[in-house]
């Protein structure tokens, strides 16, 4: 898998990120500082990304906005993932009445407008810290995820191994974990990236709504305070390009890895890359 | 038209299926509105009737005030007598007055923005599945071309960038640095609304910059599906007979290739299509543009919940009922579905 | 007079470090009006034949050596215009399963249509789909079939829709990749039935993949028996069966137990068909050869022709042994 | 004769499909014996993989009653599968691909006894390996470094390690390699000759069932239509459908090859969710008669343990 290009790209993208987001706050400078010398400030030697209205350093945000976005993004995949398992894959493997409760559930998510939703329980809930909005993101974001999950395990528990495994005598526990479970790693760790540039993406739009604690720093509240202090009319674009850039590496990093593993599972993708595609021109024009 | 008749009265039993689901989720949606406000901690009916009369400064009449318990709970009735009552003010199309433009009903604002939105969601959405579709049947039929190299990764990237913030650069841009576009709003507040040619203009110049936004950050992921889709299907066997048959390659790659890998594809686009009410949100938001996302927005800001309720159920139906179409334009594009439903 | 003319045909799939190479200096001749029976089993590089044949691989899979003549003109080389206008008009296919072969979401008819007319552009709507519910009743499939999705016919229908298919434009050689094994034996029968009935008729050559020696030694008229990538004997259906020179052959043939005559114990082949990955020196049959001798694990023997067929074996030795 | 280990008795299986039903498997009766295999030949839709997967008790019988010797079996499967085990068409698809061979052996084997050292496991595993003609190295290998025969064989072993009274084998070498099909026959019979299993082998090929079995079972959409000790049927079958089935299978020993394929166009075998009326071949049976339209054919007891449904044999 590592063999890919785009699933290595996109690791040491993530895993920069990650790493910006435990060990940045140490290197990266007091981000609420402010430094009234320097106010509204264009990039330059003493403030790289330059500086806020307040004076703050964009840079120091930018990196202290990492821990908040990668914090909330991973604890809504975590949530929305494990609920996707715990939905879709009984629902799959044990069909019937299971099924046909659990798979009504998942398709009435699935159609609701989640982000309207998300906003209307958000807007009830009075302060909302990383925790709560990371909850609420899992909460109503798992359904695509159980809907795979679900057709995935339908197709694997009628398969012949699991059958033969269920004839020699396994139990269901055994069956679901050790004949099932490992085919779906795949599905569920490209839907685990899914879900984190989900749930970076939805932290962003609800900070920048106004939902989420502004005392805290995210991308998303950097966007945000950049937008209410009219930064784009004032031409501050340095307040806040850098954190949607971030965004987008992030986004970018995690569909490069989803491309990479589904070439690595679906060989009829693999045929299609361009190294195969170059190499069999040559072979042919020798 | 005939044909069309017949054939959905033959996949009938599979509508009727998708029709009953969609029924039960809609009940699910009105009974969550319902329960929402109810299993808030505190009374939000009686916050909503102060707050009224804190705005309006004068005593919330008698019939509001019945309107407002019966959506947002009453303290002295049970949860089924309350139930009935906010089915029949439902049935009545009232969704409750607004607590900022007071004494103005939710509804009346509603019917106001939706237009908007659809003018723009609708538009940009179907634009936007037309150009990734094309661009990405394009890529996966000649895939690991030079074409492909480039234009998938770069759209990788793209489909990856929040909106918002694409919404945020173009504004800043081509309003701000270049001043091509206005800043904010749908149209030009100074001409009279109406059908002119000038209001017409006037639309169309405030409409373009949210459309080329939304359209730009929405195409990527319709190429990427897409191509992934066509790279799969090419390599079917019908695709292989097509292409032994000696036809056009431009027959192969649509009439073969391409009108298969759109079917599940197309299931993605019913859903966009539903989402169109509730939308481009927060593109809606960085331009200031008058419709239903603008309108969630401010009833958030000042927690404007009669308003909240009302544009939420609204785009929730929406959704159910794109859904709902979606479905039945799916049985007439796969004449595999009656013998799987 | 010759149909088709294949020689020296090498494909190599250019996938992982080194090329894979499935087809390997695959040379035969085809009558008109000929069934040539191809028989071999997994690995043995018949599916690569196919599509090498019939232009129609994909990357990795490229053709690295060797001519296809088709009426003197040479295949290999042909630039996509020009093989466009001999394809379905002189040259089609059937493939293994109908089910897939068949756009799903197109009509039947619809199918025969576009075929039909983007080769005889004088052809009107009206008169195209009236040619395809005639060649449907060719097959025995009635008219009003025509207007049906593929899912809508039964197996055997669809098998016989796709062979109408295949002879919609009068086509001299027509390839056919396993048709039947989708399809029961007694379907088998009547669909193969028509197959000789129609060749009597319309003169078309047939190319005839399988993995059913059994039943390629009732329906072809020649066969070439392949293994590791290579045709290791050819020769009429007969002389085949009667008189199997390479062991390969022999075994294959015994490996299908009679029907009436008095049962004795088989045994097949032991060991595995040969892992094109990495095939094994030599002659690639040599790990499961009964007779094997010194140098078979060396050396390649080639074609040798003796009497009524050609065989590449060892135990046949000729001066051109490669190693 | 010794006693049935496993009977169907009057067993049919209808499945619903949308709002019509598929009768798939209709009144079959089968027994097995130990030491002895049936053939259950069919063509695809004969019902022959249903009525394996009723006897593996994949589903329950609409109607009619499975016996394990002798009693009607009920609840639990699981007691069930210490008894009889099935072995599956496509031996790609039976193991799974993410375990080494001797994990799937260890669970067979971990299940079914009393384990009571590594040693000990490991000696009951390679005994299991070493009885399907395999070195003990495959142990420790994952099923795609080995050929379709390999698996096949592993998947036996591991339905041997449950020391089974009843193999069902579905369709077990039709996926394989010609070649490498013999190998397997001759494996399933020598496992019959040593354990005295009852083997039931379902196949489409009757030239094959010849090879290995006793006695012969045709089906024919859903029903029996035929059934004895198999040089019998193959040499003078009673049901046109047995002759038919036996005519059309590809034999090069038949030598006169200008008529061999002037077989006459019978039509589709029929659906099974609107099957014929009376007996189900009588739309493609060149000697249907009027009543063949009307009433299914009961069965007919003949000498020497046949036994066939059809108008003809009844009317004699």
């Amino acid at each position: 898998m590592l063999k890919s290009w785009k699933v290595r790209i996109g690791l040491s993208i993530l895993t920069f990120f990650v790493l910006l987001a435990v060990f940045g706050p140490v290197v990266g400078g007091d981000p609420r500082a402010n430094d009234i010398q320097a106010i509204s400030q264009a990039p330059s030697f003493q403030h790289l990304f330059g500086t806020t209205q307040f004076g703050q350093d964009v840079l120091a945000q930018t990196i202290a906005g990492a821990r908040g976005s990668m914090l909330v993004g991973i604890l809504a995949a975590v949530i929305g993932t494990l609920i996707a398992i715990l939905v879709g894959v009984p629902a799959g493997y044990f069909g019937g009445a299971v099924d046909n409760g659990l798979n009504f559930l998942t398709n009435l998510f699935l159609v609701m407008p989640v982000l309207p939703l998300i906003l209307i329980v958000a807007g009830y809930v009075q302060g909302t810290g990383p925790f709560v909005i990371a909850l609420i993101i899992g909460l109503f974001g798992w359904s695509g995820g159980a809907r795979t999950l679900r057709a995935q395990a339908l197709s694997l528990s009628s398969r012949d191994f699991v059958l033969a495994m269920r004839m020699v005598g396994e139990p269901h526990r055994r069956l679901i974990f050790c004949e099932v479970l490992p085919h779906l790693t795949g599905w569920i760790s490209a839907m685990f990236l899914h879900g984190m540039i989900g749930g970076v993406m939805a932290e962003a739009g609800l900070a920048f709504l106004g939902i989420t604690d502004s005392g805290s720093i995210s991308w998303g509240t950097m966007i945000q305070a950049a937008q209410q202090q009219s930064a784009v009319l004032r031409g501050l674009w340095w307040w806040f390009v850098p954190p949607g850039l971030c965004i987008a590496l992030i986004g970018t990093a995690a569909t490069l890895v989803n491309f990479g593993v589904d070439e690595v599972s679906n060989p009829k993708l693999r045929m299609a890359r361009r190294s195969v595609v170059v190499r069999t021109r040559k072979v042919a024009e020798a | 038209m005939l044909t069309v008749l017949t054939v959905l009265t033959v996949r009938w039993a599979f509508l009727a299926r998708r029709l009953g689901f969609y029924l039960a989720a809609a009940a699910a949606a009105i009974g969550l509105n319902f329960l929402l406000p109810r299993l808030m901690p505190g009374d939000p009916s009686s916050a909503i009737v102060e707050e009224l009369e804190r705005v309006s400064g004068q005593q919330v009449p008698a019939e509001t005030l019945l309107s407002i318990r019966a959506i947002f709970g009453n303290p002295h009735a049970n949860l089924a007598q309350q139930f009935a009552d906010y089915l029949r003010q439902l049935s009545h199309g009232d969704l409750g007055v607004s607590v900022v433009n007071f004494p103005v009903p939710v509804a009346d604002l509603v019917w106001q923005a939706l237009p908007w939105t659809l003018l723009l969601v609708g538009t940009t959405t179907v634009t936007a599945f037309a150009i990734g579709t094309l661009l990405g049947v394009v890529a996966g039929w000649k895939a690991g071309s030079r074409l492909d190299a480039i234009l998938t990764p770069f759209t990788t990237f793209l489909s990856s960038v929040p909106y918002f913030w694409v919404a945020l650069l173009a504004l800043w841009v081509f309003g701000f640095v270049l001043g091509w576009t206005p800043l904010s709003g749908g149209y030009d507040a100074d001409l009279p609304q109406g059908f002119s040619l000038a209001y017409a203009g006037s639309v169309l110049h405030h409409g373009v910059l949210p459309a080329a936004t939304i359209v730009f950050s929405a195409f990527g992921g319709w190429l990427l599906g897409m191509r992934n889709m066509t790279v799969t299907t090419v390599r079917e066997d019908y695709v292989l007979l097509a292409q032994a048959k000696g036809l056009s390659p431009r027959r192969v790659m649509f009439r073969y290739a391409a009108r298969n890998a759109m079917l599940p594809s197309f299931t993605g686009f019913a859903m966009a299509l539903g989402g169109v009410v509730g939308g481009a949100l927060l593109t809606e938001i960085v331009f200031s543009y008058p419709g239903i996302g603008y309108l969630l927005y401010e009833a958030l800001q000042k927690r404007d919940y009669p308003m909240m309720q009302g544009v939420f159920l609204l785009i929730t139906l929406a959704v159910l009922l794109a859904n709902l179409v979606a479905d039945l334009a799916y049985v007439l594009l796969d004449p595999r579905i009656r013998a799987r439903g | 007079m010759s149909v088709l003319t294949v020689e020296g045909l090498t494909v190599e799939y250019v996938t992982g470090d080194r090329p894979v190479r499935a087809c390997d200096d695959v040379s035969f001749e085809l009558r008109r009006g000929e069934i040539l029976g191809v028989a071999g089993e997994s690995g043995s590089g018949k599916s690569t034949l196919i599509t090498a044949l019939t232009r129609l691989q994909r990357p990795p899979a490229v053709t690295t050596a060797g001519r296809i003549e088709f009426h003197g003109t040479d295949l290999v080389g042909l630039a996509p215009d020009q093989l466009r206008k001999l394809r379905w008009t002189s040259l089609a296919i059937v493939l293994q399963s109908a089910m897939d072969a068949l756009n799903p979401v197109m009509r039947v008819g619809a199918q025969f249509v576009d075929v039909l007319r983007t080769h005889d552009k004088t052809l009107n709507s009206k008169a195209a789909w009236a040619r395809a519910a005639e060649l449907l009743g060719m097959v025995g499939i009635s008219a009003d079939r025509v207007r049906a999705y593929p899912h809508e016919l039964s197996g055997g229908m669809r098998q016989r829709a796709s062979i109408a298919l295949a002879l919609a434009c009068g086509p001299e050689l027509v390839v056919m990749d396993e048709p039947t094994t989708a399809v029961d034996v007694v379907m088998q029968r009547q669909i193969l039935a028509q197959v000789l009935r129609l060749r009597k008729e319309l003169g078309f050559a047939v190319v005839f993949v399988t993995h059913d020696l059994s039943l390629l030694l009732e329906l072809a008229d020649r066969i070439a028996i392949m293994y590791g990538g290579r045709i290791v004997e050819i020769g009429t259906a007969e002389s085949l069966y009667t008189k199997p020179r390479h062991p390969y052959t022999r075994g294959l043939r015994d490996s299908f137990p009679p029907l009436r005559s008095e049962l004795r114990t088989l045994t097949g082949i032991p060991g595995s068909p040969p892992d094109l990955r990495d095939p094994p020196p030599g002659c690639a049959f040599h790990p499961r050869c009964p007779d094997r001798f010194d140098g078979c694990d060396q050396q390649r023997p080639g074609l040798v022709t003796i009497e009524d067929h050609a065989v590449a074996c060892r135990l046949y030795p000729s001066g051109d042994d490669q190693s | 004769m010794s006693q049935p280990v496993l009977e169907a008795r009057a067993v049919s299986k209808h499945f619903a499909a949308g709002r019509s039903t598929v009768r798939a498997v209709e009144d079959a009766t089968l027994a097995l014996l130990p030491g002895r295999i049936v053939a259950l030949v069919g063509e695809s839709g004969s019902g022959k993989t249903t009525l394996a997967r009723l006897l593996a008790r994949f589903y329950a019988p609409t109607s009619g009653e499975i016996r394990l010797h002798g009693e009607a079996v009920q609840g639990k499967p699981r007691e069930y599968y210490r008894a009889v085990q099935l072995i599956f068409q496509d031996p790609f698809g039976s193991l799974n691909p993410l375990h080494r061979v001797r994990y799937n052996l260890e669970r067979a084997v971990k299940l079914h006894h009393a384990v009571r050292s590594k040693a000990d496991l490991d000696e009951k595993v390679v005994e299991l390996i070493e009885r399907v003609s395999l070195a003990e190295s495959y142990l420790d290998k994952f099923p795609h470094e080995l050929s379709g025969g390999q698996r096949q064989r592993v998947v036996i072993a591991r339905a041997l390690a449950v020391e089974p009274k009843v193999l069902l084998g579905d369709e077990p070498i039709s996926m394989l390699d010609v070649s490498i099909r013999l190998e397997m026959l001759n494996l399933l019979e020598r496992l019959r000759a040593e354990d005295g299993l009852a083997l039931l082998y379902i196949t489409h090929d009757i030239a094959s069932a010849r090879y290995l079995c006793d006695d012969i079972v045709v089906m024919y959409a859903g029903r029996m239509v035929e059934g004895g000790p198999k040089e019998d049927v193959i040499a003078d079958p009673l049901h046109p459908y047995t002759q038919l089935l036996i005519d059309s299978s590809p034999d090069p020993e038949r030598g006169d090859r200008n008529n061999l394929f002037d077989a006459e166009d019978l039509g589709e075998p029929p659906s099974l969710i609107d099957p014929p009326s009376g007996c189900r071949f009588h739309p493609r049976c060149p000697v249907a008669m009027d009543i063949c339209r009307t009433q299914a054919p009961p069965r007919t007891e003949l000498t020497d343990g046949r036994w066939t449904h059809c108008w003809l044999q009844e009317k004699k």
